[in-house]
């Protein structure tokens, strides 16, 4: 089970038809990103293949994961968002439950090749092996 | 203008019912149905490997191949036509079959700061490994080339590589000036003219263009083929650089002697189709009034420039009157990122980033544009449709930077 | 076999009315409908440049040729596959990538007398511009290559060149055991596969083949496209070869990083439309029973074989079991040229020349053949009035040479 | 005007429906080629861009042209053939009249653009040259 933040606004995307008002959501997620001050921003928390400049970094205290990000590009801080909404202050084995997929549910890109360097997947790929070293 | 039901793709929509609009023309155009139709002829009546057999249809291929060749040297008014994969290779091949049989430790060339990475990479590649020395001419404020910094950087110069009209400002370079000035110190031109050669016709004799290089794909043609015009004198200082089938004369164990035509420089199979198909996008070209339309074009984008302007963006680039129609813009209030996704969202296409010229970004203090440039099937109300669009994107999403 | 209905270029006739009969597959294959109707497609539906832009249609493109490479890759079960314009492109990468990257002076590398000029003439010219010693394994009277030569010649080489199949003789060289005996002394292998990988899966990680050079426009796919596919290990050893857009990470004035994965060794806009025609292609073969197929093709190619044999005529190949069905040829009577034209007036298309193996036709004490060449549309009645013809021909010119 | 022999030939294969007995007549023509014998074959009378063999040598002597020749293949010695007809023994001012047509007359080479390396091209190129400085 995701969390349940997640869930709901995952249903949300799924109720709004319009592209630009499911932009419109993915935007105001960019605000539920825990802020990665930029000047912590280094080469080690940069997210490769991104276009734009996105930080991410993730801990895991008492069990529990801290996720802070930043990016220039207000949809790829509100991707960052969306992970946190999954990620953030939830149990290590709650955070594992998301998948990529949740990117597929926001309708907003169509598929999640790797060749797109939309930069999300090395988002999660990060994420996913901080906890793994947990 | 043409009929942009020509363009079969031009009446699709995306992500649902919205209708395309198609303004990403400077990282490649849209084709005919006329260029798709010779292809697939080709392929379902001629298919066939070229040179060397006596069979129908090879006969016919070739003919088909040497077609295009005459096509471009004609439109070019060209001594040599070499046909390359695109515009990339095509500078590869001046850097290895040009460069490396003429430039010796020590030798300058001259880039510009206006240059696309296809015209950059290969000569930092070669002077690093032959010891040359790479020259760049500064870009202005106003966002032309320094050419007071061009003449100092001429001495001893043996290579100029120019740009003819830039990918990201649509800026045409003064290249008549430039060749004159770099013949004068006995130095060679390359013109880069991915972009000028869809928007105006080059005449390289006229010009005295050593070599130029273009790309099918950004005029109407297809994928995977472009060529590189050489004047015959720039043509007797090259040497091969790929080897294999159809560039060689005699082959033996102890060494090769090659073909001493263009032959030379198309190893292995060449582009058959591709080359059926750039023929055919020439010849439609050729029956289009290409000043007429440098008019429309410009218009539409000194237009758009100035709407984007009065809404706040920072346009890059000036429209004058030998420029492309390329309008590369920011707003304070939302990343080129973001903007191109709420622009795709309604149908949009425009290209966002660094348009593979970070030197000339860096240069301008920024990392990327958005970028809407305009073809001979693009319309004025596809204008006022964008602009229309880009207010909207503005007013809901622009305070987010 | 598959059905001739699906290529729509074997329904057509030559001068008039010969129904075609194409046996040059050898030089080009034909293509299925399925594969020119993807093409149409992409070019009606979906072009756009690849690579860094948000739009749909450059996300649609992208994807389509992405999706070209992994089915490569699983197809071969590779670890990296480079899209190139083709054989010759892909051998000549290897030469520039990672000759110049590996080889130094007095180095030494292995080729065979049974390469194509695309599989010698890259190397030659690397050979003398870097001091390499190139050494050729020779040709046995039996049209084999001579393995204890290879062994011997092993000794302090780098490289191992070796064509998987012959493109004059079919004869299918023992890659598994040139393979061993190469990596035994710490030699790379690059099989030059145009011919064999049309005709067999080849898996690349079970042959352990370090590259892997092959061309779409064999194999049913359009022409303009082929690939490297490369192990990681070779892979990390590589420099770049052409310098351009996409194939770098970041370019400024000072000096430029490139990419880490197969874009560093594609440079410019790549081949879309091509790779889309391919990827569809393979979909295509892997429909087919390919070992089936080869039974089949052998039976015809040696039934042709002894037919022509019968008629007097000098058969160059011996068309073991795992031989591919080509059937090189020559008459006392009658030169080879006048031959294949006499064979194409009444349709057959079959090559003549040197077919880009000077020094095996050398060897063999000649400088042509006839050739003609099986595919998969290819039937048995189509090999009996070939030799009907043959026959006809003989008895009217067979005394002529 | 060109020379009888030669008109009357290309009447011939225009009077023949069928390729293969085109090819027949072609076959036949190598036998009007005055032999050039083999070891008169030298690099200066090679026709270049020909996939065969052949060697075409040129004279003027008193006003009147001699053409000797042989090649490998016996179609390109048939096109020499052709060639004979209608300029060997004849004054400059006739062989001038041999055009490049002769060949699309025989309707065998569907059409001589330079890229097809008959040769034929390269052939009458060095005829007509050689006429053009006597
Ligand atoms: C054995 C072999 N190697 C290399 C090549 C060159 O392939 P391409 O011309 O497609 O580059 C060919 C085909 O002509 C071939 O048969
Ligand atoms: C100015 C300029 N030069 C070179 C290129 C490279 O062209 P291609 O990618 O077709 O090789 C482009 C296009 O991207 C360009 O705009």
């Amino acid at each position: 089970m995701v969390s349940e933040a997640l869930a709901e606004v995952l249903e949300e995307f799924e109720a709004i038809e319009d592209r630009t008002q499911r932009f419109e959501l993915l935007f105001d997620l960019a605000d539920d990103v825990t802020e990665l001050p930029t000047d912590e921003w280094s080469e080690g928390n940069r997210v490769k293949g991104c276009q734009s400049q996105a930080h991410i970094d993730v801990r895991v205290e008492d069990g529990l994961v801290h996720l802070r990000g930043g990016a220039d590009a207000r949809i790829v801080q509100g991707l960052m968002g969306l992970l946190s909404l999954g990620m953030n202050g939830q149990t290590v084995d709650v955070a594992r439950q998301v998948t990529l997929d949740i990117v597929e549910a926001t309708g907003l890109l169509n598929s999640l090749t790797p060749s797109r360097s939309n930069g999300f997947r090395t988002m999660y790929d990060m994420v996913m092996s901080t906890m793994g070293e947990a | 203008m043409v009929d942009p039901a020509d363009f079969p793709i031009l009446s699709r929509t995306v992500h649902g019912n919205q209708p395309l609009v198609y303004l990403d023309n400077a990282a490649t155009t849209q084709k005919p149905a006329v260029v798709i139709d010779a292809m697939d002829a080709y392929y379902r009546h001629s298919n066939a490997n070229v040179h060397r057999a006596v069979h129908a249809l090879a006969g016919e291929a070739t003919d088909a191949y040497e077609a295009c060749r005459a096509t471009l040297r004609t439109w070019f008014n060209a001594e040599r036509v070499v046909l390359t994969s695109g515009t990339t290779e095509a500078i590869n091949l001046v850097a290895h079959g040009w460069g490396r049989a003429v430039l010796n430790e020590g030798d300058a060339i001259v880039l510009t700061e206006m240059e696309h990475h296809s015209d950059i990479v290969p000569w930092q590649m070669l002077a690093k490994e032959r010891g040359i020395e790479v020259r760049y001419v500064p870009v202005l404020p106003d966002m032309t080339l320094d050419m007071e910094a061009y003449e100092a950087s001429l001495e001893g110069a043996k290579l100029v590589c120019v740009v003819h009209t830039s990918n990201v400002l649509g800026v045409r370079n003064p290249v008549e000036r430039i060749i004159e000035r770099a013949h004068a110190v006995g130095a060679r031109v390359l013109l880069d003219a991915a972009q000028g050669a869809p928007h105006t016709r080059i005449d390289v004799k006229a010009l005295g263009a050593d070599f130029l290089a273009v790309s099918a794909h950004k005029m109407l043609g297809p994928t995977g083929i472009g060529c590189l015009t050489i004047t015959q004198a720039a043509f007797d200082e090259m040497q091969p650089f790929m080897g294999g089938g159809d560039m060689i004369e005699h082959v033996s164990l102890e060494g090769s002697t090659y073909q001493s035509n263009e032959h030379k420089f198309e190893a292995g199979t060449p582009r058959i189709a591709e080359a059926v198909g750039w023929k055919v996008a020439m010849d439609y070209l050729a029956e289009v009034d290409l000043e007429a339309e440098h008019e429309r074009l410009l218009g539409i984008a000194r237009w758009t420039a100035e709407q984007l302007r009065s809404l706040g963006c920072t346009v890059y680039g000036r429209h004058g009157d030998h420029d492309s129609a390329v309008v590369s813009f920011l707003h304070p209030g939302l990343h080129a990122e973001d903007f191109a996704h709420l622009l795709d969202a309604a149908g949009f296409a425009v290209r966002t980033g660094h348009h593979c010229a970070q030197p000339l970004l860096h240069r301008l203090g920024i990392d990327s544009t958005v970028r809407a440039s305009f073809y001979l099937y693009n319309t004025m109300a596809e204008a006022e449709a964008f602009i229309e669009r880009v207010t909207h994107v503005l007013a809901r999403f622009g305070g987010n930077a």
